[in-house]
């Protein structure tokens, strides 16, 4: 508190201080456009403050490896307590003149880079007039400098073992390639096994079974890996590093209490039930089967036959199955299908496949070789418009718009992949945004797709989207990546310095900065009825700064008092 | 983890940086190797990025600047790996430094050496749709803002004549034509090979009259027409001509046949550039000539209705590789077979050709040189595949992102963190046995 | 010292000498009242231009805020500042800067002897119109005027104390004299140097406000006697603030209450359930919001010692309690204990800041 | 809310509508439906009313339910009462329509938790200004008596209670309706569960239909929904043009009265008493040399703008601000006036009890079209990343 | 008090770090003429920038806001300026209902890759000012 009112006091009027200015030349680019004689004697014999010296001096090219050491030397001989740089953008500069800071007592958060660059000297032809708006820049720079508050970086200490939800291929590949000696693994698991839906495509790769069964076992066989099936995550708090976990075990409904640097969201996904659609109305007796249904049928010994135990003599395998209804494509169905439709043939030459699909999509760049085996192998292959199915009754529009009619001993559907039930409840545990299709929403679609609002938590598998097996893997390795580079044993986190704080005397708990701010830097301490900040979760970014009306907020090194100095100085 | 052992990475594109942040924020040593003068890769030359068509600058650039401000990171711009010798853990790596002819640290990017330059050359980066000197930074905005001298065309330097007008105008001395390129050697622990991909050779279908047809456009040309930093400054106009174009075809799968492989980007891109043109230009018609949509992934469909209809038309064919485009008049006709097989044509005045992704031409050098095997399509092979393991067939070299095969940004990103992680695991245990 | 005679009024005087003082660049900015004639207000002017000027009704009977609490924010700037001010709003202003909330330094303080102000709602009424020329001729003969505040009338400080500057205006201001300005200090003479009017060795003699001073003891006897009737004295306290809303105008307008956060509004004084039902146990019954005459105490014991009498607080009550009196008051009696006067001397130290070995004997 | 498909109970009169109340209130302590309640009492001098809590049913006689003055916002006591929680008291407030919807807007902001209590509102006539009534109590209770009978606030009423829309059945628990009839009966309309609870455990059946006493209550909306909109025509002209703006609050003193008496500023520390608000002296005195001067206390008329971004959106139109001011500045009537205005860009209406958020704690991607600048056709009305 | 023709106005553009900043950097390494009336002030985010922050440039007497950051949905923060589009439009609606020169606050959006456009907004902005004249306030001394 008393930090917080000396820096921001607006009248402060013990500002003994001195300020160093630096102004580049950047050569012909600044010292060209811009009279520097002229400003330093303008701000040199600038009277503006009581007890501030200033010294104000010009450099040829600071950024350069002399320019620093003149700089630094510069820093220590006059024993600076603020810094002022005019040069280039801080976009170019800012953490170059950060480190030279860094290496003299002066903090590096009591120096800022003016740019009279790129705003100034590069967008002003008339030399009067650069000068003019150089030297108002830089008089801002002095007029905010001395407002800034020193800050400091606050290491973490950080717990780097890992909490993965879900024990499906995809949890099992993160936990894996996570687990190592110093770094254990958790791995919940709501049922009474490991292997996920995946254990049931096992006909999906060749092989797959194996490589499923052999992932089961060298999981099981982990020293560092510790497996709790039939449980579920039960309560979760805390933030990257530091996540305090609550598991509740089905069995003996008992709470056991784990720490955790990071938590890895596998929880899958499944499959979208066809009659929630009326285009396809079939009863359980119907030879109408699930494209898992049939994995499963093609995985036993006797394959994929009729109720009755016969061969089906014509098999319809209908694609994009709640496409429309969910909005998106799965992204994998045609690729499976094309494999079953292989099947079907190879199982017997004599029945005859036919594929209705809308569009034939075959991301994965091997996919093409299925589709050229089902073409090979003779399986019909129909485009459609629309279909809809009663019972195996197939009806039809072709893409041509003609209508048809065809009926099946059997019917396979590929549904879409959906996310599964759970995910609004552990959305909701760890405070994960949902995206508009119900699955996680991942923090940024592009530069950060495992990463989520709630930094230390990811997501991955089907849990992320629709997924197949190689992804889901993919994308739990990810995750793997992320926490192996950033949670380093026996290391510390250093958070943002220039993080908000909240004055506990004026707070009133009003909520505002709580409800907008997007990490969840915020809490509220009802005990005290304020909000509080998580400095180790906290960006900086100022949204709670612009929701708080009164004077409780700051931002540091972006405050109001800073900032109203800088405009003080620009309408001067 | 910090000594056991620095990392090469080739290629700085979205996954190369990617990674290297990741490993360099894990205190390792990274040495980023990029063959041209300048970091970002192809994500840059989007104005915009599917499916939220996020402006990429403001996504990559700060990714760029952590690049080249990170203390961890060596970047080594307009070099190429020549040797990797060694095994896993212990890679003894040559490195070419090609001449750059300009101090990166002593030039400030201020650009008074283009003006004076007497040469001048189409600008290969902007897809040829402008000219560029021998001097030059290849786009503005450029990071690191360093320019580079095309040696073969340099007067001085290739040509052997007694120029150097770019020097004198460098108020730096930043500039050295007697520069020469440097061999580095390094020790690195793991390799990543990131070195992205390129587009199908469209000259290969001389139907398409790309090349031949002055409106025919490959993807990336259109990105840079379109690009608000590019060289029309996001003007959409045609090539010879200034004409803004009333109506465009985008032609989807051009490769897919020759390549036997669905690149999974071009119809989102594809109609990424019709909500580009519509929004551009909003009296424009823009038709999508296609035969299958491949929207993989939850948010790729409702961007794909959003544009369906709203900003283009579909049109389906029946055999999307027997569409071809011819001249007429002063515009294109593009003749298709629809779904009934029977003949159509559409007339327009520009054309897009949604091309594949393909192997970079570099790649099979490339994995010579780190002994590392290839699939049929030629992309890097994984060996486990399926497994999303990105090791190759050579123990302690990875691959991330389209070096490995086609995919989008989100994808590539993937890979990404999936080799790092796989990297920082064996540093760990490197670390734990050593 | 000696003093400036001008022929003209002493209005007209004071602005003459900030058009002087602004004109030579003796001064960086003035501070003065100012009169806006299309809103026919009254403001603050911190005027830096001097033709500014022509607004400036410098000793205007209005007190829209007491002017100490504006120059505690702005004295502190380097710049030089001249500044207008009644006798109480120099007081509060000493009182402000012995708690670090103000400077003299830079400062340049002219003050006169004051004939009391007009409450606002005869300025936003518009009364004020007929009660000015009225009012001049009661304060030359030494008499209170009508309808001024119950303070002033009551407020026996009318001579300035600590002035750079005293401009005579009540009393002794005969006519034919003109303005008469006594220069109190080196910095007066300093500054008035090379302004006009007639210089003299005329001595400001308090004795010539005699008829004045008597008059206001005299108002002051009945002020107080009002508000304390006989009686027990909490009752008493019932009556008088029972009808407090709790908007604690009177602390925001109060030129000593510096404090940013009163304590009253602080965390300290929200109640958890349990306090309200203990209460409610107790007594049955409960005033919400709690504490409205307890702030009223706290307050008198925060800041009565101090209390300069300048009765912003009773101007802005929106319930018409008597809360400059009743601090006056209670003031007077707490400043007694120290012998201590509001506003006499910088030097003085704040009574509850310092002690004395030897005092208070029979409270042990 | 719902008023149990339009059905009420109904309570005798003696002598007015107050008093009915009390007696209900009475029955409801004394059966121990609820611990406390909360009601206006006259104070000591004779001349304003405190608000009380109170279990004590020997001490109800000196409360008046149906105050004529509003000298504290019921929102307020409200707030020092559950600030730090819902307690475990159930204490019954009745309280003006304008109090009940701050309170709901206070709760909100998390000042307020209504948990244990039970709101309860009354056709409120419009209340006197306070200075008024203090200078005169028994002409304003004359003046009010006549008020409550007609439902209509005459010329000593505040000037917002004329044309103030929600003076009935708002969103609270309880509602006692008496437009129309006053001298006989008194309405209890149960609006939500709470009031249910309540009304059933003192066995008052729902008999009486409504109808009747609604069509009353809509005639009266219909008139000041009129002087509404003569009033706001009013303000806007007082508004127009820069000069405008600074003619309203050009006697402003800088007291901060108006905020101090509002019910929503619930802030502890006011942004504009804040250290970060005070301009720093010197930068003052060199932006006054600019000008040639500048007018003390500074930003004098930003605090009323400001104050208008902070509350506005959540401003019920109590008109405290007013009784406050002691410079007598029409506050309510400019912020009821840009409240209205403010309220409708986002649709929102204070001190309704729909579980709507407050319009600064959410967003939709796409909305308010056309408030970013498009420069020439650079860009589409709707950004195009939806 | 200025004539407008030969009133240049003092305008501010408080600027987003990431987007739009970024955009004024590039404006400037492609040597893009800019009025030398506009001063630009660097914050993290648009949602960083509060109502009194405005209003106080604002009543400090600035000409002209410009209020500028990423376009919807590419937030650096994710969701910052869609709650500083709420808050702005506020703030103009306001100033609108008060008659206090709404048009002198302007939001725009503009991308890092937009250093032309960037240009092109300031540079109309400052027109426009020009056109409105000087902010009252500022020739004022009774604010």
């Amino acid at each position: 508190m008393k930090e917080f009112e000396m820096q921001e006091s607006g009248q402060d009027r013990k500002l003994r201080a001195k300020v160093g200015v630096y102004i580049c030349e950047c050569g012909p680019n600044i010292a060209g456009k811009v009279d520097l004689d002229r400003i330093i004697t303008d701000i040199s014999e600038l009277d503006d403050y009581q007890d501030v010296e200033l010294v104000v001096k010009k450099y040829g090219f600071l950024c350069s490896a002399p320019g620093k050491e003149y700089l630094e030397e510069e820093i220590n001989s006059n024993g600076f307590t603020h810094l002022v740089i005019g040069a280039c953008s801080p976009r170019d500069h800012d953490s170059t003149f950060m480190g030279v800071c860094k290496k003299t007592d002066l903090n590096p958060y009591l120096y800022r880079i003016i740019n009279i660059r790129e705003h100034c000297s590069w967008v002003i032809d008339d030399k009067e007039k650069a000068t003019v708006k150089a030297e108002s820049y830089i008089r801002g720079g002095i007029a905010r400098v001395l407002r800034q508050s020193e800050l400091f970086e606050k290491p973490l200490d950080i717990n780097p073992d890992v909490l993965i939800i879900g024990g499906g291929v995809a949890g099992m590949e993160a936990a894996l390639s996570l687990s190592s000696d110093d770094r254990r693994v958790f791995l919940v698991e709501k049922t009474d096994r490991l292997g996920g839906v995946s254990i049931d495509l096992s006909g999906i790769l060749p092989g797959q079974g194996e490589v499923i069964g052999k992932k089961i076992e060298s999981v099981l066989g982990n020293g560092n890996i510790r497996v709790f099936l039939n449980t579920r995550v039960e309560n979760v708090i805390g933030f990257l590093g530091n996540f305090e976990i609550e598991l509740l075990s089905e069995e003996n409904t008992e709470i056991t209490e784990i720490m955790s640097g990071a938590i890895v969201v596998a929880a899958g996904g499944t499959l979208f039930d066809p009659r929630e659609s009326d285009r396809y109305s079939y009863s359980g007796s119907d030879e109408v089967y699930t494209s898992l249904s049939i994995e499963k049928m093609f995985a036993g010994d006797d394959g994929a036959v009729l109720r009755s135990g016969k061969q089906p003599s014509s098999v319809a395998l209908i694609h994009c199955v709640g496409r429309e209804e969910k909005n998106y494509c799965s992204g994998i169905c045609c690729s499976y299908m094309m494999k079953l439709a292989c099947f079907f043939k190879k199982q017997s030459a004599d029945i005859q496949v036919t594929e209705f699909y809308r569009d034939i999509c075959l991301p994965k760049k091997n996919d093409q070789e299925r589709f050229s085996e089902a073409q090979a192998a003779g399986v019909a292959l129909i485009r459609i418009k629309d279909i809809s199915l009663k019972g195996t009754n197939v009806s039809f529009e072709r893409i041509s718009g003609d209508k048809d009619k065809q009926s099946f001993d059997m019917v396979v559907l590929a549904p879409a992949l959906e996310p599964s039930a759970d995910t609004e409840y552990f959305a909701d545990l760890l405070t994960v945004p949902l995206d508009e299709f119900g699955f996680f929403q991942e923090v940024h679609k592009m530069t950060n797709p495992v990463g989520t609002a709630t930094d230390g938590v990811f997501i991955v598998g089907a849990a992320h989207g629709p997924k197949g097996v190689s992804d889901s893997m993919q994308f739990a390795r990810a995750s793997a990546g992320q926490i192996l580079t950033r949670l380093i044993p026996g290391e510390k986190l250093i958070p943002e310095v220039a993080v908000t704080e909240i004055s506990e005397a004026y707070c009133t708990g009003c909520g505002n900065c709580l409800e907008v701010c997007v990490y969840g830097a915020i809490y509220s301490d009802d005990s005290r009825g304020i909000s509080v900040v998580n400095e180790a979760v906290c960006r900086g970014c100022g949204n709670c700064f612009g929701s708080c009306p009164s004077g409780a907020l700051r931002t540091k090194h972006f405050t109001n008092t800073q900032l109203y100095r800088e405009v003080d100085e620009a309408l001067r | 983890m910090s000594q056991t052992g620095n990392i090469l990475v080739i290629g700085a594109g979205i996954a190369g940086m990617k990674a290297s942040l990741m490993l360099a924020g894990a205190s390792s040593k990274v040495y980023l190797v990029e063959k041209l003068p300048i970091i970002g890769g192809k994500v840059i030359k989007n104005e915009e990025s599917f499916p939220n068509l996020e402006c990429s600058t403001c996504m990559v650039a700060p990714i760029q600047q952590d690049v080249l401000q990170n203390p961890n990171i060596e970047t080594l711009t307009y070099s190429v790996v020549e040797k990797i010798e060694g095994s896993a853990g212990d890679f003894s790596v040559v490195i070419r430094k090609r001449a750059r002819y300009i101090s990166l640290t002593d030039c400030i990017g201020c650009g008074m050496c283009y003006e004076p330059c007497p040469v001048s050359l189409k600008n290969e980066w902007e897809e040829n749709l402008i000219d560029r000197k021998a001097i030059y930074v290849p786009c503005s905005g450029s990071l690191p803002n360093v320019p580079v001298i095309d040696s073969e065309h340099c007067l001085r330097i290739g040509g052997g004549e007694d120029c150097s007008l770019c020097a004198e105008a460098c108020a730096f001395e930043a500039i050295n034509l007697d520069d020469s390129d440097e061999i580095i050697e390094v020790n690195v622990g793991a390799v990543i090979l990131a070195t992205g991909s390129a587009t199908f050779d469209l000259s290969s279908i001389p139907d398409l009259g790309y090349g031949t047809l002055p409106g025919v456009y490959a993807p990336m040309e259109f990105e840079r027409l379109f690009a608000s930093n590019g060289p029309t400054l996001g003007e959409i106009t045609l090539r010879d001509s200034e004409k803004i174009p009333e109506s465009v075809a985008i032609i989807h799968c051009v490769g897919r046949r020759e390549q036997k492989y669905c690149s999974a980007v071009c119809c989102m891109y594809s109609f990424k550039f019709a909500r580009f043109l519509k929004h551009k230009i909003p009296s424009v018609r823009v038709f999508n000539i296609y035969s299958d949509i491949c929207v993989p992934g939850k948010s790729y469909q409702s961007f794909y209705r959003s544009v369906e209809g709203a900003d283009t038309e579909m049109l389906y064919t029946s055999s999307i590789g027997d569409v071809s485009v011819s001249e007429s008049g002063s515009g294109l006709k593009v003749s298709y077979p629809d779904a009934a097989v029977s003949p159509q044509s559409l007339n327009v005045d520009m054309v897009i050709l949604a091309a594949a992704l393909v192997a970079d031409p570099d790649v099979a050098q490339l994995a010579e040189v780190a002994g590392v095997d290839l699939d049929p399509q030629g992309f890097i092979k994984t060996v486990l595949d399926g497994s999303g393991s990105m090791e190759t067939s050579r123990e302690g070299v990875f691959v991330a992102g389209t070096a490995e095969g086609p995919k989008d940004i989100q994808n590539s990103v993937v890979q990404a963190e999936s080799a790092a992680g796989q990297v920082a695991e064996i540093m760990t245990s490197q670390a734990s046995s050593s | 010292m000696s003093s400036i005679i001008i022929d003209t009024s002493a209005s007209r005087g004071v602005t003459g000498l900030l058009k002087f003082l602004l004109e030579s660049g003796k001064i960086d900015a003035a501070l003065t009242m100012r009169n806006d004639p299309e809103n026919n207000t009254y403001d603050f002017g911190l005027i830096t231009d001097a033709s500014n000027l022509d607004e400036a009704v410098p000793l205007i009977p209005v007190m829209t805020v007491n002017a100490g609490q504006v120059l505690s924010s702005i004295s502190i700037s380097r710049k030089k500042i001249a500044a207008v001010l009644k006798p109480c709003e120099l007081r509060a202003f000493v009182e402000l800067v012995k708690r670090e909330k103000g400077s003299l330094e830079n400062l340049l303080t002219i003050s006169y002897t004051c004939g009391g102000v007009f409450p606002l709602d005869t300025v936003i009424t518009g009364q004020i119109k007929e009660l000015l020329p009225k009012y001049r001729k009661t304060i030359l003969n030494g008499e209170i005027p009508v309808n001024t505040r119950d303070t002033c009338r009551a407020c026996e400080h009318f001579i300035p104390m600590n002035a750079d500057i005293t401009v005579s205006v009540i009393g002794e201001c005969e006519p034919g004299v003109g303005c008469v300005m006594h220069l109190n200090t080196e910095r007066a003479v300093e500054f008035t140097e090379g302004f006009g009017g007639e210089r003299s060795d005329r001595k400001f003699d308090p004795s010539t406000l005699k008829k004045t001073l008597d008059a206001r003891l005299a108002e002051k006897e009945k002020l107080f006697a009002s508000v304390t009737k006989d009686g027990p004295g909490l009752d008493r306290l019932l009556d008088t603030f029972g009808k407090c809303v709790g908007c604690h105008g009177c602390s925001s307008v109060c030129p000593i209450c510096y404090c940013l956060l009163c304590d009253f509004e602080s965390a300290n004084f929200d109640y958890n359930l349990p306090y309200f039902e203990e209460h409610l146990s107790r007594k049955g019954a409960l005033r919400l919001p709690p504490d409205t005459i307890f702030f009223h105490l706290g307050r008198l014991t925060h800041m009565s010692f101090s209390c300069v009498g300048c009765g912003m607080c009773s101007d802005v009550c929106p319930v018409d309690i008597p809360v400059a009196a009743m601090f006056k008051k209670t003031g007077e009696k707490t400043a007694a204990l120290f012998d201590y006067l509001p506003g006499r001397d910088v030097e003085e130290s704040i009574p509850v800041m310092v002690y004395k070995e030897e005092e208070f004997p029979d409270i042990g | 809310m719902t008023d149990a498909q339009g059905k009420g109970a109904v309570l005798p009169v003696s002598k007015d509508p107050g008093d009915a109340i009390l007696e209900f209130l009475r029955l409801a302590v004394a059966k121990e439906l609820a611990d406390a309640v909360i009601l206006p009492m006259k104070v000591p001098s004779g001349d304003s009313f405190a608000w009380i809590l109170m279990n004590d049913v020997s001490l109800f006689e000196g409360a008046v339910p149906i105050a004529a003055a509003m000298p504290v916002q019921g929102a307020k006591a409200l707030r020092s009462l559950t600030r730090k929680g819902p307690g475990n008291l159930t204490v019954i407030a009745v309280m003006r329509p304008c109090e009940i919807r701050a309170a709901i807007e206070l709760e909100k902001l998390g000042q307020v938790h209504t948990d244990n209590l039970i709101l309860a509102t009354y056709d409120c006539p419009g209340a006197i200004p306070l200075q008024k009534y203090v200078d005169d109590p028994g002409g304003s209770e004359e003046h009010f008596s006549l008020m409550r009978r007609s439902g209509k606030p005459d010329n000593t009423a505040k000037p917002v209670c004329h044309y103030c829309e929600n003076f009935s059945m708002f969103d609270s628990d309880l509602h006692f309706g008496y437009f129309g009839f006053s001298e006989k009966e008194v309405l209890v309309i149960p609006g939500s569960d709470k009031g249910s609870e309540l009304l059933k455990g003192l066995d008052l059946d729902l008999a009486k239909d409504l109808s009747d006493w609604k069509k009353g209550i809509d005639s009266l909306k219909a008139e000041r929904e009129e002087a509404r909109k003569s009033a706001f025509e009013e303000t806007g002209e007082q508004l127009r043009g820069f000069s405008g703006m600074q003619s309203v609050f050009a006697s402003c003193i800088g007291c901060h009265n108006c905020q101090s008496a509002c019910p929503i500023c619930y802030c502890r520390l006011c942004y504009f008493d804040s250290e970060t608000a005070q301009q720093d002296p010197d930068a003052l005195i060199t932006a006054a040399a600019k000008r040639g001067g500048v007018s003390l206390p500074e930003d004098r008329i930003m605090f009323h703008v400001g104050r208008m971004t902070h509350m506005s959106l959540s401003c019920v139109s109590c008109g405290q601000c007013t009784d406050a001011c002691p410079v007598s500045i029409p506050v309510a009537g400019v912020f009821s006036y840009v409240a209205d205005r403010t309220q409708r860009t986002f649709e929102y209406e204070a001190g309704r009890n729909d579980g709507d958020p407050l319009p600064l704690r959410q967003f939709r991607k796409s909305e308010l079209p056309g408030i970013h600048e498009l420069v020439k056709n650079a860009e589409s009305e709707e950004p195009s990343h939806e | 008090m200025e004539k407008s023709s030969e009133f240049t106005p003092a305008i501010v553009g408080f600027l987003c770090n990431w987007c739009t900043y970024a955009a004024a950097d590039l404006a400037g390494s492609s040597k893009l003429e800019l009025p030398p009336s506009f001063t630009v002030i660097r914050v993290m985010c648009s949602s960083r920038i509060d109502h009194n922050l405005l209003l106080s440039t604002f009543f400090k007497g600035a000409d002209g806001i410009l209020v500028a950051g990423c376009h919807p949905g590419d937030c650096h923060y994710g969701e910052g300026n869609y709650y500083a589009r709420r808050r702005f439009a506020l703030l103009k609606k306001v100033m609108e209902t008060l008659d206090m020169d709404p048009e002198r606050l302007q939001l725009s959006w503009v991308s890092a890759a937009e250093g032309k456009r960037y240009a092109e907004v300031v540079g109309e902005f400052t027109e426009k000012i020009k056109e409105l004249g000087p902010n009252p306030i500022k020739n004022s001394t009774r604010f």
